[in-house]
């Protein structure tokens, strides 16, 4: 699975916000440059920026190969034709660009995920949206990561739970309906201890926000996401 | 009968059951200890096929798990270590019926071992309560109910006095007595043998997924501390 | 000693319990986006992540339910494993099932809408009025999925619509009458 | 000092603490326990203010908790049963920070109150680790660490013991008894003495709500089983 890996390389120093900067306008130059010429260009960003987190292509497509089946689903569906001659390779040609795009797209958002650790995200959040609105959002994120693996394994445990007193009898839509009450009972009960805590943490709106600070490091890097925008209007 | 030969069960790098070997006879009354992380959970989970063995072979009365799901979660019950998680129905008596309509008794049948079960724990009269109102003690009396309403051969209980005060504690301890009296063979998983040594026949004690130590209560005492668990007070 | 953090301003104690909710169900999204089985004819896969929303809107109403999925994007975004198969990442929000993802908070505030108004009430609303919340849920989600796949992957909307839709209608039927399922047993107490 | 006078606390028709005084001094390390239902969670929420009276008052360091929320979360931090349900953060260091941060301190004084609260629950030098890889006695002691963080007067924990296994036990016992000798006062919830007779200066017993019993850990142990409490081995 994707998931931050502590490091130290070039990606791994660099601020959250430049990151964020960089994926947002390569998503946008890629769908202004839907274009051999423009995926060449891409693709060598989206190389670098996984040099530039100490990570192998390989490794970083194995981590996204769930999206492989898209990009061969466009390509495929378009050149199929209900009458002879069946097959009309031309129509290839546009959704095969679209897959390459998204698959970059994808490359580049793993180095992000790879190099960030959350405190970092949460800080970002925190940072870029203004108020009382961040300071909630940002906690919400790192709550998110946090709770997550427990309620994956809540669903489990109540999958099993049915399982022991031979639940594999009922319907689908009724066992599927327990398992999700269960979910809710639990996901329910960890909230109302979570927000004892957090009242109980002084949960306040005006909180020391975590440090994040550009360094010299970060600016051929913003330089490359500000011309990657402006490139979607050229 | 359970009969666990070179179980091994890996999560990941973790060997959290290691090349283990178990039998428990009909009748019999096992208290399986251990340190935090010592396998008790998983090993148990394999008696009635919640997990699968990456080695080794687990049969319950004479018949591989793997292989008759159905006989095996019928011939042993379990009682979860968090029994909140055990909870399917939204009210008392909806669950500990979810069981038996599962093995498809008639009405009548279902009824009678609801109150059944739900006297057993000290929770009769309460069938319409909802779960979510209940204490953490009671939930914990209630996960008993459901796993003794499948009236099974084997009763599997993961740490069921946590939580539970003493007149709590003692009613559920009285009634597996008297399980154990029936001939009903039960398996009580704990890292605190203060709390169950009057009922145990025979104490084992697993270690790094091992079992480190098989013996009667009475000789258990002096190795205890060593492996982590509370020995019960000696005087 | 005390007296130091006199400028402290707490959050309030009912929006903290709202935001744990919001967070916790945006984490239950994420549980429900893991669960998830391969569709023979499409490569979206089938996941309970409608059945959360619908769910959100549901007990959460309108806008805690739209507030908590949208977290649930913002996590997923910054790198949180929560979209389909545990998958994380920017790249899903831009992706081809970028509509199904943008679509969801439209939804769990919609059929939070239909279920209970703008102020949250009592979930246990009659079932045509409880189905037909979750079947304009469901609608929403469709079409921006459809036109998301369509856009992002380059291809027609017929076959997006086959793809993106048509495949997945069963499924959808079935995390229906399990939400139907939840609220009729009254697995959850009310509020 | 905590000063709970006429505190009357009801749920629907339920009276969960009724008419209840109390005074837990500067330093003193109580043990509040009780049967299931008799009223322990209730009290000590009210200590900072997670709820509020139906009657009668509480007062921390001579200043009422209703209008000086703040003060009283600072001055009494809590850790709740299921510890797991109160990390906020999913790295150790990050969780820790949290109350800080919520005050508004400067990034070095959270920095030095992360790692001596670390220290202080034998945690140092693992501020980036998963929480969710720590064990059950990590995982409470880290919960105590965050309330420590907030450098409190009083510290208290509702059953802090269940689910630990012996070494985790005696792990999180010897923090206490350190922090009891460092001055700050302790209030711990069980319904189980065993585990802390070593710790108490005092046993307060509720049952329906009210002090049933306010005495020193020897002379408690006559009237404990009447109150639904197990007594400390007598020997
Ligand atoms: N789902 C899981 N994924 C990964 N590792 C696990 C999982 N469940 C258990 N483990 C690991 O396997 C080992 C055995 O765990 P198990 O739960 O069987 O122990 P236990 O003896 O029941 O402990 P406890 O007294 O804490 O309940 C531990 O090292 C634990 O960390
Ligand atoms: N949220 C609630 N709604 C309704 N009743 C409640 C609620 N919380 C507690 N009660 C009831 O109030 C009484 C006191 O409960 P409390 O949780 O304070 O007991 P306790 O001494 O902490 O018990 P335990 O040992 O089980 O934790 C019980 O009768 C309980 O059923
Ligand atoms: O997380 C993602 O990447 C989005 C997956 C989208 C799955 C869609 S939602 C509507 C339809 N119903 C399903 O069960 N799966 C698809
Ligand atoms: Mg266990
Ligand atoms: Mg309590």
């Amino acid at each position: 699975m994707l998931t931050y890996e502590p490091g130290d390389s070039f990606a791994h120093r660099l601020d959250p916000r430049t990151k964020l900067a960089v994926q947002i306008s390569f998503a946008a130059a890629g769908l202004a440059h839907t274009t051999p010429v423009g995926l060449t260009v891409l693709g060598v960003v989206a190389a670098v920026s996984l040099r530039a987190a100490d990570t192998s292509p390989f490794s970083a497509l194995y981590a996204i190969r769930y999206a492989v089946p898209f990009l061969v689903v466009g390509p495929v569906v378009e050149t199929a034709r209900l009458g002879a001659p069946w097959f009309d390779p031309a129509a290839a040609i546009d959704p095969a660009l679209a897959s390459i795009r998204v698959l970059l797209v994808f490359l580049v958002a793993a180095a992000y995920v790879k190099t960030t650790p959350i405190r970092e995200s949460r800080a970002a959040v925190q940072r870029l949206v203004p108020g009382r609105f961040g300071v909630a959002l940002g906690v919400g994120v790192a709550l998110v990561f946090r709770f997550l693996p427990l309620i994956r394994h809540d669903l489990l445990r109540v999958r099993e739970a049915q399982a022991a007193r031979l639940g594999q009898t009922r319907r689908l839509d009724e066992r599927l309906s327990l398992v999700a009450a269960g979910g809710l009972r639990r996901t329910f009960a960890r909230a109302d201890s979570l927000a004892l805590a957090l009242r109980s943490r002084c949960f306040a709106w005006n909180p020391t926000l975590p440090e994040l600070r550009f360094s010299r490091r970060d600016a051929p890097v913003l330089g490359l996401a500000v011309s990657l925008l402006v490139s979607v209007f050229l | 009968m359970i009969r666990v030969e070179g179980l091994v069960h890996r999560y990941g790098d973790t060997v959290a059951v290691d090349a283990l070997d178990l039998t428990i006879d009909d009748g019999e009354c096992v208290v399986l200890a251990g340190a935090n992380g010592s396998g008790k959970t998983t090993l148990v989970r394999h008696f009635n096929g919640l997990l699968e063995p990456d080695a080794g072979s687990v049969s319950v009365n004479g018949r591989a798990v793997a292989e008759n799901l159905v006989a095996a979660r019928t011939a042993v019950a379990m009682v979860f270590q968090h029994p909140e998680d055990q909870l399917v129905a939204a009210t008392v008596g909806a669950d500990v019926a979810f069981g038996p309509e599962n093995l498809g008794l008639s009405r009548d049948d279902i009824d009678r071992r609801v109150s059944e079960s739900l006297a057993a724990v000290n929770l009769d009269g309460r069938a319409d309560e909802r779960v979510d109102t209940l204490s953490g003690g009671e939930v914990e009396r209630l996960a008993i109910a459901g796993a003794l309403a499948m009236e099974p051969d084997h009763l599997v209980l993961d740490e069921p006095f946590t939580g539970l005060d003493e007149p709590a504690r003692q009613s559920v301890l009285a009634r597996l007595q008297e399980l154990r009296t029936s001939g009903t063979s039960l398996v009580v998983v704990t890292h605190d043998l203060r709390d169950v040594t009057e009922l145990a026949d025979r104490v084992v004690v697993l270690s790094d997924g091992r079992v480190a130590l098989d013996t009667t209560p009475e000789n258990a005492s002096d190795r205890l501390a060593d492996l982590g668990i509370r020995p019960p007070p000696s005087c | 000693m005390a007296t130091e953090h006199e400028s402290v301003e707490l959050v309030g104690d009912e929006l903290v319990g709202n935001i744990a909710r919001a967070a916790l169900f945006a984490a239950l999204m994420g549980a429900g986006a893991y669960v998830s089985f391969p569709n023979p004819i499409s490569p979206i896969p089938v996941t309970l992540q409608v059945l959360v929303v619908f769910l959100a809107g549901i007990f959460l109403g309108p806008i805690w339910g739209g507030v908590s999925i949208s977290l649930y994007l913002v996590a997923g975004g910054l790198g949180a494993p929560v979209f389909a198969g545990g998958s994380a990442g920017f790249g899903a929000l831009v992706g081809p099932t970028a509509g199904y993802l943008w679509s969801y908070p439209l939804a769990a505030a919609l059929v939070g809408f239909l279920v209970h108004g703008t102020e949250l009430g009592d979930y246990r609303v009659g079932t045509v009025r409880l189905v037909g919340a979750m079947v304009a849920g469901t609608a929403v989600i469709y079409a921006l999925g459809v036109i998301g796949f369509a856009f992002v992957q380059n291809v027609g909307l017929g076959a997006a619509f086959w793809t993106a839709a048509a495949a997945f209608i069963p499924a959808e039927a079935f995390k229906i009458a399990a939400a139907v399922g939840i609220v009729r047993s009254d697995a959850i107490a009310a509020n």
